[in-house]
């Protein structure tokens, strides 16, 4: 298991070859990457800054982890978050999980995506043409992580 | 007992404080939000039932009804929004 | 939209690189890696060839991606699919996705994964101690392809 | 009418042939998969009713129903497993 926070960008490629290297058992690694883009609810977006909740933070993206490896098939599980600030265009997370089979690393990886965005101690501040502004908690990442409570193995 | 409170994000900026140690002798989380809202002003504001935050103890997430204990580490922040 | 059928390796990095460069409304990209094992059905692997049906392997990875994006709100998809004899630990197939959010993004790169599986004109056959054999289509993979034809969008 | 009738994998390696053009005087892909059973042995056996395999014209799939063209290209093929 590899949970890194951090400032620095991250690359895809090494982070998947690192989750796999030497493990001829892997047939499948699904991964994600979310990025800062640059427009949001509406208003043009310049930059963000993210802040955390050291050593909370590690904790918390480790126990979803745990859930997940719990709940599926897998072989290991990779979360790097990034702090600090970022411009649109960066890479903020990266969750990617490597599997047997295509299905655990897919349900996998989305759960960890949907628990990390309404679990982890991260907060965005958007900085907009009319000033600054804390990003407010969506309903739709509660809805997205509440469809894993109901839903079978799987 | 004697707390170390922290505040993140929004919070921390309207409190104008990240960190604080507090002598504290009620009992559960909620007790202790009573005392921060007896402050008044932002803190009133910030932390009036109905507002949506989260509560860490010993960093992990917990509700209301959770008994305190001496040093321990409460956060109060808003609902995440990382990812 | 980037199809393609090529005996050379492919990296993911680059592909999803490639995929989101220049695009700042970008805030998702899901992606998958297949790849060889050295064990399959209980029998160790040594190798395997991937057969391919020329002008049809295209035509029908387009298609497939055309549907995803009628279905979900995407703004590029990569498919890279190997062809000819592979190792264990070589990539065979990759399929990413970019969109605004990453609902869509998850949907539709696990979509094309079980579509790809069911409908484009690719066989492997694998090299074992015991001889060649032709892998079977499998059961689970059709029942993963179904899955999408009662679900609802998104 | 004429025909271009492509085959792969298992298939091809079964029948020792990879392509073939064929005169063809019936009307959809049933009635061609009639004419290859005709020629019995391994083509009677690895197109019997009941096995598994895939129909392309002109490289999409189609159902046996499906009426063959001249000049069309036909592809018989097992289930793919690709991925």
């Amino acid at each position: 298991m590899n949970i890194r926070v951090q400032t620095e960008v991250f690359d895809l490629g090494t982070e998947v070859e690192a989750l796999r290297a030497g493990r001829l058992d892997v047939g499948a690694v699904a991964s994600f990457v979310g990025y800062a883009r640059d427009i949001n609810d509406g208003s043009d977006v310049t930059a963000m800054t993210l802040e955390h909740y050291p050593g909370m933070t590690e904790k918390a993206l480790v126990t979803l982890a745990d859930e997940a490896a719990v709940r599926w098939s897998l072989i290991d599980v990779s979360i790097v978050h990034r702090v600090g600030r970022l411009l649109p265009g960066d890479p903020i997370v990266l969750v990617a999980v490597a599997s047997r089979h295509r299905g655990d690393a897919f349900a996998a990886c989305e759960y960890l995506m949907d628990a990390l965005k309404t679990r982890a101690p991260f907060w965005k501040k958007e900085e907009t043409p009319t000033g600054e502004r804390w990003v407010d908690a969506r309903e739709s990442d509660a809805a997205a992580a509440s469809r894993w409570e109901a839903k079978p193995q799987g | 007992m004697r707390l170390r409170i922290l505040y993140f994000a929004r919070m921390r900026e309207r409190f104008g404080v990240g960190e604080e140690s507090l002598a504290f002798d009620g009992a559960t989380v909620a007790d202790l939000l009573e005392v921060l809202r007896a402050r008044g002003g932002v803190w009133a504001e910030e932390l009036a039932p109905g507002r949506s935050f989260r509560v860490a103890l010993n960093q992990h997430l917990v509700t209301p009804d959770v008994p305190l204990t001496d040093a321990a580490e409460v956060a109060i922040f808003p609902p995440v929004t990382g990812g």
